[in-house]
This record gives structure tokens, C-alpha cells and sequence, in this order.
């Protein structure tokens, strides 16, 4: 077992990489830049060390000044946590060239599945499905209609080089095909001098589901169920639950059948998540695989009653993996992310935590580092605490999450708190009628209801 | 607990800013002040509350427990429902303006289907008669504010 | 089911049931006396009534002003909590004479169980087994010495009036009865008057093991498994867990189905909880039973998954019981009651919260009704927090509860927190080797420890 | 963080009370003012104590990141080994009462193997080495305090 770990992050999730280090009797060292003196990762560690000024470049991101770090510490593992270098595969490498333990899958894996055109092959290989559509750039006009037909519309029409939007087009019909192609090919090259345009099956309002696997290096592979991550803002989630309202027990069973193989196929050793698409005829599609813990882990420890950070720290220390593919789930859990940022235009709003009073009892859980007095930094993620809460049904944790949502006061900084307020009292929330395009269907509902209200309402 | 000063600096702000609403909820004091009934926007940016369930009463200004400093507060030694008079019918106990006297009583509080006679402890003037007939009255609650004579 | 709520309590409780209420959609009344204006019950209920002054009698025990503060609400029904009038039939009685719904057992059972004598012939008549002992006080030597005989070294003498150890002595050889006999029934007659003296069987270091019960008026009577509550200190419970270190599944079962048929016998409704002393050999006997939610019912909650102070309500309005004997116990949880007391001599610390952190993430739990700032007034009982931790197994329980202990912070009174810090690092405690003899026999190796300590050591 | 007088009051009030120890850590900062070694109790009134496992060091005082306010500190730009002198066998780089230029090389800090010369960034007197030669620094670790010239 690691002697002493050292957590290469800041904010909540270096706090719960601490918590699990303290269960197992092995003693921490905190980083931070000068910009993290107060946080309560580095109050909670045994030891700690300043690495860097504010910027994470030069703190959270600087591989040589981490590295230093675990030397004059006598740490020997780093545990990444999620963003910042957790899958940064160099930084996997370095630390082995040190002898140092790394708390995550093979710099290979990670190296393998962060190449987005190979984790794709490597999906279509072991079966898993992926989004049908053109391998690389199309030819030409009857290619592209010979295609779409095939996997049937709509479509969507990418810019090979691009990103962002820009030489992106959904094509409904065959009749809007040609034209559309066109358009998209000449955004293209004056976007990025380059027309190349690939076509895929367009999902028009899919579910953003995503399995929990975990793997260990004597060739456990399992799955530890789904988490619905659909709502979304920009691509970040806001809210997510396991199980999700729209798998039944087989579909589960075929998700995570699949999610299984792949960890096979790359010999996956740690704590992964796959992504997918979920049309609502039940097919789904590989999106890509998280090579690190995710934010969202809790809602999956709340079914199945295990500590994934724990599990992640024995299997990286050579232990088998405790736990079995399939593990009974009990009940429902949801995790709301309260964000220090405005609620209307969601930009952050780091600050003082004047008032912090955060909401416990049964079935309740917060992860945070914040604490009244509290001064947000402005310099990283606007995530101030998980929220998440547990029930013996989605109906149930609903309700104990409105509660607990409604006895949560955060004074100083506004936060996302009301949004999910309000998210927890809207019926298609309720009904679990979710899509990656709920966020923007609710605030469309939302604004539709302000403006239907009569003048009078309010008094 | 806020200040009758510190109240109407509140009102002030809340009318400059133009604000929907601020509700202040803290340590059994509550207050609520509804401002100009703004268009669009859902929550006021310094509006604190403690529970969200949306309350539909709009309140021009409510803050509880705050009698006037200068009157002697006679209070309710009981929960119950506050009766101005001895029964329905009759005259009131006592009206705005009275002379009472020490000893006399002021009006009646029931509580389980006992009527409670509330007796003046001091001798003054009735400059205040807080609660309205028949409302529901805490232990505590100022029904009475005297003038000492 | 109930319109509206009035929750007849304070502190941590009273805040527990508002979540119960809150998660049911039910509104709330809460009701204080001046000195609680500024507590949490207070803030959250949907509706607040003063009742009285700080003193209990006038306030929290004062029943004629609790149902007229449910008459000017409008509350349809009482929670009443653990203390205060939670177990006094002729509360209940009034309730229901006043058309008021009373969320616990039927005032005649109150009354029964309230009775020892009768508690006891209740449980002999089906079964239940108790301590052996005399029926009534003993006549003669003869029969004092045949029944000892019969039941066994050692026995307890104790005086039939009385109580506070006066007139009690332990017997360990039969050639002290005699003696022991005369002592104590001239003890008795000079402090109470009365002579008389009874004798029981008496357990040199008993566990204190109490079962979970539940029933609803359709005839549903189930037990929720046990929780052991050894370690307490002047019959204070002071760390509870479920399940029992002690306890093997066969026992579990029997215990389970005791308490089951008292339940039975008496057709008992609502929530209970049946006190048994266990023997080293396994033998258990009853104590008494409590007829209402016990303070450490959390330990429960968190290893079935399921919420107790719902299921009263629920029940308490006529629904069937949602839940089911010997449902499968999840884990294990320990609960530490932090309360405000001077660590040496526990007597009350009252005072302001000047610093109040409270730990969080992965199976922790917190039932507080305390914040930072928050002045707990001296007129109560000082339970501040109950802190439960979860965990897969009783090892993980405790090195989680270890770590939430070490986290939290409160400054400004004196807790028992580090109290709970020296006992989930015993190793006494840690074996699980308990007895109602624990926290004497504990602080007997702290002072022996640190006798033994060389004056060097701190150094 | 507390001020300089305000830890010299501190540790006038533990003396002054008898306390046995006082331990304060807050925030990246962290005191300890062990007092009189008292007979038996186990912990002060007014011990402030973030983590519990008990600590066997007995400090007098120690106050983290507490340079002499009025000389200019030259800190650590990594995390890292310090190094007095170039090599084991050499002289240090500079000693206390040394006058040296800005860019002149002060010490080395070593991280990942490599041997940063750390330079003075300022003319000035060496009053001050803070870290023992071969000690791990932080990042922004005063190294040097120097008298500016």
C-alpha cells in the first residue's frame, strides 16, 4: 500500500481524495498556489506544500513543481482527482520514470482513448456502437447520399477541421442535401481553409447517459451501472442521477455489457466512465471514455453503497478490485452542482461566503471545501459544493432534494442554487422526461410561462 | 433583529434599486418588503431566503414584534385567540383612548375553550390595541400598548 | 393524511420531522419558548408559535398551550418527538379528545408500557423473556436463598422503594446473601421506610441491545433489527451502532421475534423500541420499551435505507406499514451524540457557537439543529449534533466516523467530541467488545495509561 | 491570521492563565504556544484544534511564514531542495553579513534533478538565511532576508 499520497488538485474533490486517504490510514499532502491558502484541502492534510502563484499553469498544472512536491514530501502517489492533469498521459509517464505511484488507468489508456478517432475504432472493434457515419471526409455528393440514406435521416454535417459550430449543418431530408453540403463546405474553408466535411447520424434530442466501470491490473473488468447526465448548459452538467429514469433492466444489461468489452479490449485498469448517446428507441452510441473519476461519482456510491476513491487507491496500489459488475443498486440518487456564478447569465461569481448553512439529515450528502468565510477564488471552476441526495426512489430524492435545496443558504456569492430550486419543481423533470436539450426546453418553458402570466398574478 | 432605522433604510434601498422583493428571514425575525412590480426578473440580487417555496402574498411591509419602544406592551401569558370583548354582541373591553387601571380587565384569550381574562398590569392610557378580534395570539405577543399614567 | 403538522419539541428532532414533513408535502408548525426564538425549527417550519416561557413545564410540557397553538394553525395532527410529552398517555388522550391526530402508539399502550410492573407481566405472558428475579418483595431468608439457587450467582438485592442505589447490593457467593440481605433491607428501611427487598438475577457486564419496532393499525407488527447502545454513561446513551458487534443472525432472529410478539400482544401502533439487556451467553431479557422515536433511530434508518419518522406519519394517518421484518440491512452505522459539555466533568456547556464546521461527503450524516452563531440556551437537554457515519462494513463505519470526528469543528462551548475521538481509537471499541461497563472500564485505562506514561514521554 | 501583537498577547494570556497548551490553525496558519506543563487535564479551554490526531512534539512557539517585517525577502520561484552550496564539499554561495548584487547566484533550489541557481533580485545585506541547507522549500518560501542597499 502507497506510504503517503499526494492529491495533485484544489476545491471539493482534493477534500474527498483526503477523506478516503484518512479511512485507509494513509496520511496526504495538499498542493496549492498562493490563491488557495485558506481552502480546506490544505487545512485537512497532513502536509502541505505551496506549488505555484494563481494561474494553473504555473500551480495546478506544473508537472516538475508537483513532482518536487512528492519528493521533499516522501509522497509516493499522486492522486490527479479529475481535470487539471488527470488525463494527461505525460504526467502519468513522468511519475513512473520517478518511481512515483499514479491513482488512475495506464498512460497508454489514457493516451489511446483522449485520440477521439482511435477510442472510436477501438469501440467499433469490440462492438461497442458508435454514431454511424462517413469514415473520414466525403467525396463527393452521391457518396454522401448513398450514406445517409443508409443509416436514415437526419444527419449532421461536420467540418472535419472544425469545432465550434462553424460547418455544422442538419440535414432533415434528402431534398436539403446537396445544398446544405455546399453551405457547409464553404463555412468550412473560410473558417479553417479547409472544406472537408464528414457526415453522422444526428440524434435530435438524445439522452447523455454514461457507465461506470472499473478495472483492475489481475483483468477485472466490471460495470457499476449508469448515470443520467443529461442536463447540461453548454456541455457542463448541472444535474445527475442514477439510475437513469429511461433504462430498463436489460437496456442497462446491453449498456453495460458493452461498456465491459471495451475495458477488455484496452486491458482498462481503475476508475472509468464511458459516454453515450441514448436515442429514445433504446439505441446507443459510444461517445467517448473518461480515463479519471468523474465530478458525479456520489450518485453512483449512493446506490451501491461503495467508495470509489478507495477502490481507485487499492487497485492503483496492485490490490484486487472489491467489487462485482452489477452490484445491487438501492434507491435513487441525485447530485445537484452548485455553481458560484449568476443565475441568469451564468457568469462567476467568485467572493466571500458571507452565510454558509448547509443542509444535512437522512439520505443528505455535501461534498465541499467551501466553509462560511469562505473566499471563492476567481482563478479556477465555479463548483462551491455537491449536493446530492439519496431516496428510496427518484420521487423520493426528489423530494428530499427540493428540502434540502430549500434550506441551503449561501450568502455573498450568487449561485445556481434557485435554478435547481426551480429544476426540482418542474414537471418534465419530475417525469424524468429528459434530453440534452432539457436546460434550454426549460428556460424556453420558463420564459413562455412569465410571458403567458397576466399582469395581475403577482399581487 | 433590525432596527425601525435600519427597516426604512431597507424600504429605501429596495425603492431606489427598483427591486421586485426582498425578503429577510433570520433568527424568528421576518421581514418582507414587495417594491415595484418589476417586469421580467425572477429573483432580486440581494434577496436572501432562507426556504424557497414561492409565497404568493404580497406584502407592503410586514415586521413582526415591533410595538412602539415608548408604550408599556401589555402581552399575552398564553397562546390562543384574542376576543377585544366578552362576547360577540357585546361592547369591546376596552377602545383606543381609554383610561384602565391597574387590575382591570383588557380583554380575553381562549385557549382550549377557556376564556382567559387578560387584566392590565399597570394603570395608563390605551394608545395601541394590536391584534385584531378573534386573531390568534402567541405567548408573548404585545396586545396592548399603554401609555403609563 | 394529515393537512398540517405541529411538531410539539425542539432542537435536532423537531428539525428531523420538518424534513419528514417537508418530503411529504405536508406544512409545519413549529412551536418555542423565548428562549429557542433564534433556532433552526423555528426558521424552517412553515408556521411558528411562542408558547411559553424557557422553562419546560411552561413551555415544551405545557399542554394546553401546545393544543391551542395546533387550534390557531390549524394543524390537523402532533409529532411529539422523543422527550418532553412524547410518552405521556394523557397528552395523547387530550388529542384525541380534541379531534387531534397524535403521531405515535395508542394512549393505553403508552400507559402500559409506561408501567414497569405491568411492562413486565405484559412480556412474561408472551414469551418475551425477563431478568429472573422475586415476584415482589422476598418474605424470608429460605426463599431468598432457594430463588438465588435457582437462578443463579451473582443477584442483586434492591430495595422495593427505592431507587439511586440505595438499598442495592450484588451477591456473588450464597454465603453473602445472608449478610447482604440484612445491610440492605436496613439501608432501604432508613432511606426510604420500607424494608422490602426484592432480588434479580444480576449481569456483571451486560450489552444494552434494543430492537426496532414498528406497527401499524391493520396489524402489521415488524422489527427493523437492533441497535446496540452499550456505551453510555450514567444511563446516557452516548454511541450507538446497528448492527450489533454481538450479535449472530440466529440471535438477531430470536431477539427479533421476541420483541415482535410483545409488539403483537399488545397490538402495538407507530414506532417503538424494546430495551434488552444480553448476557455474554447470549441470553437477552427485557427491559422495557420505549413507545416513540428514539433519539438514535438515524443508525437504523442508515442500514435499512428507509425513514422512520415518514413511516410514523404515514401510519399515525391510518396508512399500512411501507416496511417489512428483517429487511436487508445494508453495512454498518455508528452514531456519536455531540453534546455541549465539559469533557471531564460532562457537565452542560451552554454558549454561542462561535465556529461551527461540520464534516461531510460519503456516508456521513449530520442531525443538527445548531449553525454558527447559534446561542444554545441553558435550559435544555446539550445534544448539539448527532453525527452518523456509514459505511460497507463496521471497520469502514468507524474509520469514517474517525475522520468526520477529526474534521469537525466547534468552538465556543465544550463538546464531547473528543470524547468520540479517543473512543473510535480504542482498542476495545475498535474489537467491538462493549458492555454497559465500557466508557468506567474505558476511562480506567485512560488513567491508568497515563499513570503508567513516563514523564519524558510528552517530551 | 493573527498579527505579531496579537501572538504576543496570546502568549501573555497562556502564561498569564496557566494553560497548558494553546494550539490555533486556521487558514494555512498555525500556532501552538505550549504553557506551563500542567499536572493532569488533558486539553485547555480554549484549545482551538482543527484535526484531532494528538501531536507529540512540544513547540515553545512556532509561527509559520514570519519573516522580520522590515527586510526584503528573496523566496523560492519552486518548489524544491535547497542548496547553500554548489556542491556537498563546496562553500556556501553567500553567508550572513554578505554585501550581494542583483543577478549575483544565492543558493540552489533542486526539483526533478535539475539545479536551479536561485539570484538575488536586489543589491543588498544578507541578514537572514531562512532554510537549513538541504531543506525542502515551497514555493514562495522566503529563502533569504536581505537589507537593501
Amino acid at each position: 500500500m502507497f506510504r503517503k499520497i499526494l492529491i495533485a488538485n484544489r476545491g471539493e474533490i482534493a477534500l474527498r481524495i483526503i477523506h478516503a486517504c484518512r479511512e485507509l490510514g494513509i496520511p496526504t499532502v495538499a498542493v496549492y498556489s498562493t490563491a488557495d491558502r485558506d481552502s480546506l484541502h490544505v487545512t485537512y492534510a497532513d502536509e502541505d506544500v505551496c506549488i505555484g502563484p494563481p494561474p494553473s499553469a504555473q500551480s495546478y498544472l506544473n508537472i516538475s513543481a508537483l513532482v518536487s512536491a512528492a519528493e521533499i514530501t516522501g509522497a509516493d502517489a499522486i492522486h490527479p482527482g479529475y481535470g487539471f492533469l488527470a488525463e494527461n498521459a505525460q504526467f502519468a509517464e513522468v511519475l513512473g520514470e520517478c518511481n512515483l505511484g499514479w491513482i488512475g488507468p495506464r498512460p497508454e489508456t489514457i493516451r489511446l482513448m483522449g485520440d477521439k478517432a482511435a477510442a472510436r475504432e477501438t469501440a467499433k472493434r469490440c462492438g461497442v456502437p458508435v454514431l454511424p457515419g462517413s469514415e473520414g471526409a466525403l467525396t463527393d455528393l452521391g457518396a454522401a447520399r448513398r450514406l445517409a440514406a443508409e443509416i436514415g435521416y437526419p444527419v449532421i454535417l461536420k467540418a472535419a477541421a472544425g469545432g465550434g459550430g462553424r460547418g455544422m449543418r442538419i440535414v432533415h431530408h434528402e431534398g436539403d442535401l446537396e445544398t446544405q453540403l455546399t453551405t457547409a463546405a464553404n463555412e468550412a474553408t473560410k473558417a479553417f481553409g479547409d472544406g472537408a466535411i464528414y457526415l453522422e447520424k444526428y440524434l435530435v434530442s438524445p439522452r447523455h447517459i454514461e457507465i461506470q466501470v472499473f478495472g483492475d491490473r489481475h483483468g477485472a473488468a466490471i460495470h457499476l451501472g449508469e448515470r443520467e447526465c443529461s442536463i447540461q448548459r453548454r456541455h457542463q452538467k448541472l444535474v445527475e442521477e442514477s439510475p437513469s429514469p429511461a433504462l430498463t433492466p436489460a437496456l442497462r444489461e446491453r449498456m453495460g455489457a458493452a461498456a465491459v468489452r471495451l475495458c477488455e479490449e484496452v486491458g482498462y485498469e481503475n476508475a472509468g466512465t464511458i459516454e453515450f448517446l441514448l436515442d429514445a428507441d433504446g439505441g446507443f452510441y459510444f461517445m467517448e471514455m473518461n480515463t479519471r473519476i468523474q465530478v458525479e461519482h456520489p450518485v453512483t456510491e449512493m446506490v451501491i453503497g461503495a467508495d470509489l476513491v478507495k477502490q481507485q487507491i487499492l487497485v492503483a496500489a496492485g490490490e484486487r478490485l472489491a467489487l462485482a459488475s452489477g452490484l445491487q443498486a438501492r434507491g435513487h440518487a441525485i447530485e445537484c452542482r452548485i455553481n458560484a456564478e449568476d443565475p441568469e447569465t451564468f457568469a462567476p461569481s467568485p467572493g466571500r461566503l458571507t452565510t454558509l448553512h448547509l443542509p444535512g439529515g437522512l439520505g443528505v450528502r455535501v461534498d465541499t471545501h467551501a466553509y462560511q468565510d469562505y473566499v471563492i477564488p476567481p482563478h479556477y471552476d465555479s463548483l462551491v459544493a455537491k449536493l446530492i441526495c439519496h431516496g428510496s426512489d427518484r420521487a423520493e430524492a426528489i423530494a428530499r432534494l427540493t428540502r434540502a435545496l430549500d434550506f441551503l443558504v449561501v450568502e455573498g456569492v450568487r449561485t445556481s442554487a434557485d435554478l435547481h430550486r426551480r429544476i426540482v419543481r418542474d414537471p418534465v423533470f419530475i417525469a424524468g422526461d429528459l434530453s440534452t436539450r432539457y436546460l434550454e426546453q426549460f428556460f424556453e418553458r420558463e420564459a413562455q410561462e412569465r410571458g403567458a402570466a397576466p399582469e395581475g398574478e403577482s399581487l | 433583529m433590525l432596527t425601525f432605522e435600519q427597516i426604512k433604510e431597507l424600504i429605501e434601498l429596495v425603492a431606489a434599486r427598483g427591486l421586485e422583493e426582498l425578503q429577510v428571514e433570520r433568527s424568528g425575525f421576518r421581514l418582507r418588503i414587495g417594491g415595484r412590480s418589476a417586469p421580467a426578473a425572477t429573483s432580486a440580487p440581494s434577496a436572501v431566503a432562507l426556504s424557497a417555496p414561492p409565497a404568493v402574498e404580497a406584502v407592503a411591509v410586514t415586521a413582526e414584534s415591533a410595538p412602539a419602544p415608548d408604550l408599556h406592551p401589555v402581552t399575552s401569558p398564553i397562546v390562543g385567540t384574542f376576543y377585544a370583548a366578552p362576547s360577540p354582541d357585546a361592547e369591546p373591553f376596552v377602545r383606543v383612548g381609554d383610561r384602565v387601571r391597574k387590575g382591570q380587565v383588557l380583554c380575553i384569550v381562549e385557549a382550549m375553550k377557556l376564556m382567559n381574562e387578560i387584566e392590565a398590569d399597570a394603570d395608563g392610557e390605551i394608545v395601541e390595541i394590536y391584534p385584531r378580534n378573534a386573531q390568534p395570539v402567541e405567548f408573548g405577543e404585545p396586545l396592548f400598548g399603554l401609555r403609563l399614567t
